[in-house]
């Protein structure tokens, strides 16, 4: 694209996005001081049709169109249809669309203003907009231990360089750890997941970080400075051999996270057999010495001499990166906002996270799906002596695809349910199953097989969502319809499965604050180009991996997390790094337009 | 006994034995010619059906372990065989299985493709010559005035001597190379340390080809096979190249390549090398993969024109292989 | 043979009121969540997609749209903005158009001129009936009061006219209702190809249309029993209203004052308490749009509240200025009752809002004779 | 060789294992065994307190062969290898039985299943006496890249690698880079330009002072190993050039599919059913028009063409639903007028930001339609006069339970995206393999998406099975991490379990230098020997059954080891 | 005790074998008589250790490998096909019923297929009856 003679700019902002925070008026102002911009039209005083648009071009000989706004694309085959009639270049009809360029909260004028300034210059943005470098240091901060994270570790310790994985929780393994097999393959999630997360354990290069948190970051791509809080395991994770025998004694119970509150743990635990690092810690809420100041019968009967220090404090450390890689993860749905479905009311019904842990081996009801019954003081809990259910229901959608919650579709909530029915059918044959979607969204490599195979199975698929779950007489009564069948469908069950969807997880807020990354409206984190840098963020040497950019499935996920690492590792390699994306001035974007014609900036900046 | 015979050194007592056998091998022994005097020099033989008079009961009479060598050849066919084969080994220092029928089960081994009354059959009744409408088979035992006759009994399969008794050596060949026999035989006279028992002596480790002058190359891709009288061999071009079988690659050498010598592939006589467990099964395996053909059915064209694997790829080693007979 | 897909019908349906119909993917939660939807009868998701594909006659000759009663709980719960419950709404005010054959209907529904003008109009109508009409009919009202200090109101408005009128009205809007109704059961059963009802059926069924008339049990269904009282206590008093009205107009209208306990006062203050309660509810629910069936107001609702309200103060003031003996407050208010309650009646009943009253019962009814309806001799055209 | 003092460790998996087989029965079985030390059990073998306790054995009865009966070695072989050599003896000393894949997960009757994992046992205890330790090997890696493909995924690739510093020979089979993306008007979700983002990319990579690009070119052959692989290219026919890699990204993407084959669609007969490919041609051009030239009044769009059909392909072709959406905005910008229907079957808006874009769309005054890709497709017939359109789709429409009809004067296919040609010459090239649909199989369907089973080999994008752009372009930067990560390093570890000759037996017939695929055999004149380069040999073993000599040695899986595993399985029957 | 037939199965460690862990994790049931070796490619079968396996007391042989044109080593199930036509043909004349001795192809995808491969195959064998390999090797009169 050389430079063209006769632009003209349609500022366009379509009806259906009420909110438009973009200072139009001043854009105009901007644009007009191109020699080269012949007409500028603001949205409202344009007639928006062809004819007037095919005019138009004729009237003032215009060879070059510029769309700018929100979602200018819904609009532009009008144009090139009108340059076509004109008898110009539809080519010629060049987008600016805002929303690539938004960041999260506001939209920076001067941003806008550098993208129409390389528009108008017939360069593109991404061209002209390199960010100066930096030199980089070579260590790599990874928050957040789950398959995505553990991924872009591993990748980067691959390459010789270290890492620093903080993670919240006791142990890493994420969600997935928690999973009991995996679509749709069904190979049982920690067989695969377990070695990987032996490796980080045993990789020299990551520094792995167990129950820490990010507190503060500073500095800039190349080298920041992060404030990490050490939360006290008052376990010494070096001299714990793991035995066990302290938690026998344990007297104090706590729900268990690891199984989402199905059972208990006790205050000095493990999270789950093969938890990495396989060693015990406390959890000071439940702990009844730190309560009471009575008790230490774990501190008596540990084998290790003072392995364990019940009055260990939390402490911070601060450590210098040049990358960091975000892979935060999802929160599931809360269902108890969705009333209709009685989740917290009714004991049986349980969000799909709870069923992963029911079908797990290491779960409640070692891996036999039973319903929750009362104990003696009428808790409600999971038992291996209680019943089998023999009629189970599975609702899609919770909280998915619906206005009033989460708008997006959560991903994966579709295939995990079908592999539910499947489990479901393999641990209590001939249970009666009912899966009730919408649209059945089985994308994936080998999903619309896997699909077709539970079609197979005896299971009933039904399209339509149920509307309302209600206990009638100790059983569970749905209402829904059978769209396909034009019936209503009442039905009786034993247990609901809610297929929940994902949400972006609580630390998504401060993070997004502490790293200065915008979040999109959906709460998820926003990369830097929907298509082109789905795992980079407008901050140099930050990136995104997993399900804390959007709901994704695991080798998705994976896939993510090797991609945010590349660029750490390149960056390593090269000893540079690229600026923030957002740090370029205005006056730079257009000194470069002016000096620079594009090969010669190409040359410069690769 | 004199004297200076007593500061002379002992010689070994030698026996050989044929079992079902053509009789080739103790040809061979006689075939080391002039060789032969030394032998004789070296080694007084005690027991030697074709050459000498002496009774299996004079045999039995013998101190254990009183023979240093015995060279049993030919395979175990029937009572009488296993008889002698235990009575020998018994009787002997070092039992050596001579020649290929010993071996492995030779020639005679190719009766295991049948039993013993498919053999009877046909060598009672069926062959040309024979008029027997009575169907007057062999039996063991015979009434006559004078007493009962008796005959040995026929097995139903025929075994190389190993199946029968602990063998302590193998000299392979159908028959084996006179050459090989001295070879060993000074050997075990010169008091030699002598390999590990079990082994295969008076033959190479390394297969014919080693030894073949004829000129090879990698491609070894077959389009059709053919048996040695079907196309004009240039007697230059390794036989596979030719489309030839010849069981070189996957035999012994030792023999000195003699049939190759003589223009006609290799027969295997000399049993497996050391790598192969099983004589025929190596050789299927590399003829098979010269096949050159990728879909099923051109494949068995091809392997059409291999008329009688079995027959072929066990000429000399029946009984010896991992199956040893016909599954019946 | 299938039917045709109509994607224009779209912008007329647009007319009748507001809703987004393609928004709906299909969850069916609606018409799960719906009380009243039931097996054979089901809203209101079907309904939409009748309308997302433009499907006239199967559009035309349903009655689901007149067995919802609005309690919203669909709309609420819709995951997308297609806000089921409005739907069904405009559809009703479609489907009222559709019935009638004079077009005004849809005019009116469609145009806001039309229905304020001819309001307007017949309201000029009447005043000048009663300013101009009367007395040059020779009818002079007197000022002077009865013995028991009552207005004198049938010198004002003399009985025997304002009945006859009262009939011509009565029997104008009765037919047109009638023949409408006609048309909404020649489009529900008899259109329908391959069912028919038998006579007997119509006759056992026949109760249903009294009892939902009077009871209106379905609503009764729906989940806030609040608004199905109110609705009632309105509709029986404004039904008393119109029969004593209409039929015993000598009897109501009397200048002697009976005591309060007289049945015909007795019934007055039912009616009115009825009534107001009633529009009380409703007018208070519209202004608030807390609750989501009175979220979105048509201009057809406001101006039926509005008309009725009017009729029902005004009916009161009447009462009590005819009490109370004050002549000419009591007369400019029985022009303004007339010119209020007349248009009401005229528009409303046959061709608006109001016709529900009639079109919902007969529903019910035709909804059952639908149930039992038997298949004729013509094979069935539909996949499920 | 000492004596062999074997360890035997078998595995419960929690209860995946225990359930069905009774590994007590199994433990006691084998412990009598010859050679046999210990048999121990244990919940978790592959947690680290159960490989501590293989690690602590070793060291306290000095085994020197470690056998467990777990899962498939496919998953935790490496591990335990892994734990042998933390103990002091050489991983290869160590055999996997696989009791779960291979027996508790697919039998049922307790006791069948429990003998069958004796047997499993036995055969590997029988086997490991037979091992023979062998040395891990590395070998340096060659820092330049080939890329094969030089669409989004492969581009993206390719600059990923080039920033760093690294060269790359970038190989395209058409005459331009871009691929698919150029072909499109406009991207989903946000409605941007495709070739405003995908021109820069490509002038980046022209100008990419560390990147070759090399325009309609194949490639044919692929010699060489991870680390140090090497090609001879002709470019346009010239004359060859030798390049020199040390990995390998393949990025050939799919190719639309053909609809002719599906009657239904009268592709071809009618000129105005058009796939989704030719639909964005007019999109570029500028204009929607008909064969007679003229605006169609109504749009259909049919979803699945080719897809979630086993007729056709079964998978899902993952991007269509959301194109077809984004259709409906660029039709309804050109034609305001025209009726848009939308046939599709499930609506597919998976991805960030899709469901609200299809919330979007419903606004755009357009029918949804849906019918059962499966069963029933629509069919699509000319039209009467009368019915003042050029085609009409009937169709079963589930929504309504209605079969209708759908006048329409542009029918477009949203096609399914399948396999290019040329899969089959590339994946034999570069030794990877394909799955049922076609696409390249990756390592781990979940966590290595992006690797082969061939060392130094990686897929990305929709050659590994279709995908988004930024799918595809998340896997093309992981593909790129992995790289950068082994350049990093500078060497990677190569097949241990090579073959080799022996050379006292070999008779030089040379039947074996024929038949490896990779050309590791060679003829040795002096010694009248095979021998075996052990850096290009993948360890596929079929020289060592070609040898008639029995002079090849497949190391790991000598005919010793195999017959004694086999005499294994059957010795406890 | 009733004839449970026992297969011996050589599996290449690409397809068919990832085949066979795939119907293990998918779950899919199927008959407890097979034995299951893990060779890297089919291209490594050598007759000797089907041979071998007859030998030992097998019922059923069973080859599985990569589909044609689909093996990781790119033409080792090619090889392995051709041995075992000839293989094939030798067992034939060796009074070995040929439906003891199966040559398949199972890809890495074929879980299924592998589960119904086995199971046809143990029924064939139960209605076949033992293998008389080992039996007819039994030779009656050495131990004299």
């Amino acid at each position: 694209m050389r430079s063209p003679s006769k632009t003209c700019i349609f500022f366009y902002n379509p009806q259906f996005s009420d909110f438009d925070p973009i200072d139009y008026a001043e854009l105009i102002r901007y644009s007009m001081t191109f020699p080269n911009v012949s007409r500028i039209w603001k949205y409202h005083d344009f007639i928006w049709n062809e004819q007037n648009l095919t005019d138009k071009i004729e009237a003032n000989g215009i060879d070059h169109l510029i769309v700018a706004g929100l979602l200018p694309g819904t609009v532009k085959t009008l144009f090139s249809k009108a340059m076509a009639i004109a008898g110009k270049d539809p080519a010629n009809v060049i987008l600016a669309s805002f929303n690539d360029y938004y960041t999260g909260t506001t939209f920076d004028m001067d941003r806008l203003k550098s993208v129409l300034a390389c528009l108008i210059a017939g360069l593109s943005y991404e061209t002209v907009a390199i960010p100066d470098e930096n030199p980089v240091n070579p260590a790599t901060l990874v928050i957040g231990g789950g398959i995505a994270g553990i991924q872009a570790s591993l990748e980067i310790a691959y390459s010789n360089n270290h890492v620093y994985l903080v993670e919240k929780t006791g142990t890493i393994g994420g969600k997935m750890a928690t999973f009991d097999k995996t679509f749709p393959t069904l190979d049982c999630a920690a067989c695969i997941l377990t070695p990987k997360m032996v490796e980080v354990n045993q990789n020299p290069f990551i520094n792995l970080m167990t129950y820490c948190e990010v507190q503060e970051v500073s500095g800039e791509a190349g080298n920041y400075s992060v404030r990490i809080l050490m939360r006290a395991r008052k376990v010494n994770v070096k001299t714990c051999i793991g035995c066990g025998t302290c938690t026998e004694k344990c007297p104090a119970q706590a729900p268990s996270e690891f199984d989402y509150g199905t059972s208990m743990r006790k205050a000095i635990y493990m999270p789950f057999p093969q938890a990495v690092p396989n060693k015990y810690m406390i959890d000071a809420e439940s702990c009844i010495y730190l309560k009471t100041g009575k008790c230490r019968a774990c501190v008596k009967v540990c084998p290790v001499p003072d392995c364990i220090n019940l009055d260990e404090q939390d402490h911070e450390v601060t450590i210098n990166v040049g990358n960091i890689i975000v892979a935060t993860g999802f929160k599931p749905f809360d269902a108890k906002k969705m009333d209709q479905f009685g989740y917290g009311r009714l004991p049986n019904v349980l969000t799909s996270l709870e069923f992963e842990r029911l079908l797990n081996a290491s779960g409640p009801t070692g891996g036999n799906i039973h319903l929750r019954s009362q104990d003696k003081k009428g808790n409600w809990i999971f038992t291996e002596e209680a019943e089998k259910p023999e009629k189970v229901a599975i609702i899609h959608c919770v909280g998915s695809r619906d206005k009033n919650h989460n708008k997006y579709c959560s991903r994966v909530c579709c295939m995990y349910s079908l592999k539910f029915s499947h489990l479901i059918l393999e641990k209590l044959p001939g249970a009666e199953i009912h899966e009730y979607f919408i649209d059945m969204r089985s994308f994936g490599k080998g999903y619309e097989e896997f699909y077709e195979r539970i079609l197979e199975e005896d299971v009933s698929i039904v399209r339509g969502k149920t509307a309302k779950v209600e206990e009638r007489n100790g059983k569970l009564f749905l209402r829904g319809e059978d769209i396909l069948k034009g019936e209503i469908l009442e039905n009786t069950v034993d247990m609901v499965i809610l297929s929940i969807g994902l949400e972006a997880a609580e630390e998504t807020r401060d993070l997004s604050r502490m790293l200065g990354i915008p979040r999109s409206e959906d709460g998820f984190f926003e990369e830097v180009h929907y298509n082109l840098d789905p795992t980079a963020t407008s901050r140099g040497g930050i990136y995104l991996a997993g399900t804390c950019q959007g709901p994704k499935d695991i080798p998705d996920s994976v896939a993510q997390g090797s991609a945010a690492a590349a660029r750490a590792i390149q960056s390593i390699l090269k000893g540079k790094i690229y600026k923030d994306l957002i740090s370029i001035p205005l006056e730079t974007i257009e000194k470069r337009i002016n000096k620079l014609t594009l090969v010669q900036l190409e040359e410069k900046h690769l | 006994m004199s004297s200076e015979q007593t500061n002379l050194k002992p010689k070994l007592k030698l026996a050989v034995y044929w079992g079902s056998a053509c009789g080739g091998c103790c040809v061979s022994v006689l075939d080391t010619h002039e060789k032969l005097l030394d032998i004789v020099a070296a080694a007084d033989p005690v027991f030697w059906p074709i050459a000498l008079d002496i009774k299996y009961k004079d045999v039995e009479a013998m101190p254990d372990q009183s023979i240093d060598l015995t060279l049993f050849n030919g395979a175990v066919r029937n009572s009488e065989n296993q008889h002698i084969a235990q009575l020998l080994r018994k009787k002997t220092k070092i039992l050596v299985a001579y020649g290929s029928c010993a071996y492995m089960g030779g020639i005679p081994g190719l009766a295991n493709f049948s039993g013993k009354s498919e053999v009877f059959e046909r060598a009672y009744v069926e062959t040309e010559s024979t008029k027997n409408p009575e169907r007057i088979f062999p039996v063991t035992e015979y009434p006559v005035e004078e007493g009962t006759l008796k005959l040995p009994k026929f097995f139903n399969d025929v075994l190389p001597l190993n199946k029968v008794v602990d063998v302590d050596y193998y000299i392979p060949g159908c028959p084996p190379q006179s050459e090989r026999l001295i070879e060993v035989f000074t050997a075990i006279v010169s008091g030699a340390q002598l390999p590990p028992k079990g082994s295969v002596v008076g033959a190479n480790d390394k297969t014919n080809c080693d030894e073949c002058k004829r000129t090879k190359s990698e491609n070894k891709t077959i389009d059709r096979f053919y048996r040695p009288w079907e196309i004009q061999d240039d007697k230059e071009t390794c036989f596979l190249e030719q489309g030839v079988i010849c069981m070189g690659p996957a035999t012994r050498g030792g023999c000195g390549v003699r049939c190759v010598e003589g223009n006609s592939p290799c027969r295997g006589c000399y049993g497996p090398p050391p790598g192969a467990t099983d004589p025929g099964a190596k050789m299927m395996s590399a003829i098979g993969t010269m096949i050159n053909a990728d879909n099923p059915e051109e494949i068995d064209k091809i392997i059409e024109s291999i008329v009688d694997p079995a027959g072929l790829f066990y000429r000399f080693s029946l009984p010896g292989s991992i199956l040893g007979r016909k599954v019946q | 043979m299938s039917v045709r897909v109509h994607p224009e019908l779209r912008n007329q349906l647009m007319q009748f009121g507001i809703g987004d119909w393609n928004a709906c993917y299909h969850c069916g939660t609606c018409t799960a969540m719906c009380p009243l939807s039931e097996e054979g009868f089901l809203f209101p998701r079907k309904k939409i997609r009748l309308m997302q594909m433009g499907l006239k006659n199967e559009i035309e000759s349903s009655v689901e749209p007149w067995l919802c009663y609005y309690c919203g709980d669909c709309t609420s719960t819709c995951p997308r903005d297609a806000n089921p419950g409005e739907l069904m709404m405009s559809l009703r005010r479609y489907l009222t158009s559709i019935y009638d054959w004079t077009g005004l209907s849809k005019k009116f529904y469609t145009s806001e001129v039309w229905e304020i003008g001819s309001i307007l109009l017949i309201a000029v109508l009447v005043v000048i009936a009663f300013l101009i009409g009367l007395p040059a009919m020779g009818y002079s009202f007197t000022t002077e009061l009865t013995s028991q200090g009552g207005v004198k109101i049938n010198s004002f408005a003399p009985i025997h006219i304002i009945e006859a009128f009262d009939w011509a009205m009565a029997i104008v809007v009765g037919g047109l209702l009638i023949s409408n109704i006609l048309r909404m059961y020649y489009k529900i059963i008899w259109k329908h190809g391959h069912t028919k009802v038998t006579f007997w059926v119509h006759v056992r069924e026949f109760w249903r249309l009294v009892f939902n008339f009077s009871v209106q049990p379905k609503f009764g269904k729906c989940d806030d029993k609040r608004y199905w009282f109110s609705h009632w206590f309105l509709m029986s008093g404004y039904t008393i209203m119109f029969i004593v009205v209409v039929v015993f107009l000598p009897w109501f209208q009397t200048e002697k004052i009976l005591p309060p306990w007289h049945l015909q006062r007795a019934l007055g203050y039912y009616a009115t308490f009825g009534l107001l309660f009633g529009l009380l509810v409703a007018i208070t629910g519209r202004m608030r749009r807390k609750d989501v069936k009175f979220y979105f107001s048509h201009v057809s609702d406001w101006l039926f509240l509005v008309m009725l309200t009017l009729t029902v103060i005004t009916g009161i003031l009447i009462h009590i200025f005819r009490i109370y003996g004050m002549p000419y407050a009591t007369y400019i208010f029985y022009i303004i009752h007339m010119a209020v309650l007349v248009p009401m009646i005229l528009i409303e009943v046959p061709f608006s809002k109001w016709s529900h009253l009639a079109y919902r019962p007969f529903a019910v009814y035709f909804q059952h004779l639908k149930t039992h309806a038997v298949p004729r001799k013509t094979k069935i055209n539909s996949i499920n | 060789m000492e004596e062999p003092r074997i360890g035997v460790y078998v595995c419960w998996c929690g209860t995946n294992i225990s359930k069905m087989v009774d590994v007590e029965a199994v433990t006691n079985e084998v412990k009598a065994l010859p050679n046999v030390t210990i048999a121990k059990n244990y919940k978790y073998m592959c947690s680290d307190p159960g490989q501590d306790l293989i690690i602590k054995d070793i060291k306290l009865h000095n085994l020197n062969r470690v056998v467990v009966a777990a899962c498939s070695p496919r998953i935790h072989e490496l591990t335990f290898r892994t734990a042998c050599e933390k103990a002091g003896i050489n991983p290869y000393l160590f055999e996997m039985a696989n009791v779960r894949e291979q027996d508790s997960w697919v039998h049922t009757d307790r006791t069948e299943a429990t003998n069958k994992a004796i047997d499993l046992v036995v055969a590997a205890i029988r086997r490991v006496r037979y091992h023979e330790p062998l040395q891990k090997r590395f070998v340096n890696v060659n820092p330049a890249t080939l890329i094969i493909g030089g669409g989004i995924s492969g581009l993206t690739a390719a600059l990923e690698i080039a920033n760093a510093g690294k060269q790359v020979y970038l190989v395209e089979k058409s005459d331009q880079l871009g691929g698919q993306v150029k072909k499109f008007d406009l991207t989903f979700p946000h409605l941007s330009s495709a070739q405003q983002m995908i021109r820069p990319i490509v002038q980046r990579v022209d100008n990419h002072p560390n990147i070759s690009v090399f325009l309609e070119t194949e490639i044919r052959e692929v010699t060489g190993y991870i680390g140090n692989f090497k090609t001879a290219i002709s470019v346009n026919g010239g004359d060859p050039v030798e390049l020199e890699f040390g990995n390998i990204i393949a990025a050939v993407g799919l190719k639309p599919f053909n609809p002719e084959v599906i009657s239904e669609y009268n592709y071809k007969e009618f000129p105005d059913v058009i796939t989704s490919f030719e639909f964005e041609e007019k999109l570029l051009a500028g204009r929607i028009l008909t064969v007679y030239g003229k605006e169609p009044r109504n749009v259909a769009i049919i979803h699945c063409v080719g897809s979630r059909n086993k007729k056709y392909h079964e998978y899902c072709s993952r991007v269509c639903c959301m194109a077809a959406l984004k259709y409906v905005h660029q039709v309804r910008a050109a034609l305001p007028s025209a009726n848009i229907f939308e046939i599709y079957a499930d609506m597919r808006a998976y991805g960030k930001g899709h469901e609200e874009f299809y919330a979007l769309t419903t606004h755009r005054q357009i029918m949804f339609l849906m019918y059962d890709q499966q069963k029933k497709l629509p069919v699509i017939n000319q039209a009467d006069r009368s019915d003042n359109c050029n085609m009409i789709i009937e169709m079963d429409e589930l929504l309504s339970g209605q079969s209708i009809e759908v006048p329409v004067d542009m029918v477009i296919l949203m096609v399914n995206m399948e396999a290019q040609e040329n899969v089959k010459q590339v994946v034999r090239a570069i030794g990877v393999s394909l799955c049922g649909n076609q696409f390249f199989i990756e390592k781990h369907p979940k966590l290595d998406p992006v690797a082969t089973t061939t060392g130094g080999v990686y897929i990305i994008g929709t050659c590994q099975g279709p995908k988004d752009i930024p799918d595809s372009v998340a896997q093309a930067r992981a593909a790129a991490a992995r790289i950068l990560g082994a350049i990093a390093q500078g060497s990677v570890p190569i097949e241990v379990t090579t073959a080799s000759v022996n050379e006292l037996l070999c008779c030089g017939c040379q039947t074996c230098i024929g038949v490896c695929p990779y050309k590791a055999i060679s003829y040795d004149e002096n010694n009248k020997v095979s021998i075996v380069n052990e850096i290009l040999c993948k360890g596929c073993g079929t020289c060592g059954s070609a040898c008639p000599a029995g002079a090849i040695i497949s190391k790991h899986f000598t005919d010793l080891q195999i017959l004694s595993e086999i005499e294994g399985v059957m010795s406890m029957s | 005790m009733d004839f449970r037939p026992k297969i011996v199965a050589f599996l290449c460690n690409w397809c068919a074998y990832t085949g066979a862990d795939l119907a293990g994790t998918s779950r899919i049931h199927y008959a407890p008589n097979i034995r299951i070796i893990r060779i890297m490619c089919s291209g490594r079968i050598e007759p000797t250790f089907i041979l071998k396996a007859f030998q030992q007391g097998a019922d059923g042989v069973l080859v599985c490998g990569c589909h044609p044109g689909d093996c990781h080593y790119q033409e080792g199930n090619y090889k392995c096909l051709r041995r075992f036509k000839l293989l094939q043909k030798f067992t034939r004349q060796m009074g070995i019923e040929k439906d003891r001795l199966r040559l398949e192809w199972i890809s890495a995808s074929e879980g299924k297929q592998f589960a119904e491969l086995v199971n046809d195959m143990t029924k064939t064998l139960l209605s076949m009856g033992p293998s008389k390999v080992k039996s007819s090797l039994e030779v009656e009169h050495l131990n004299v």
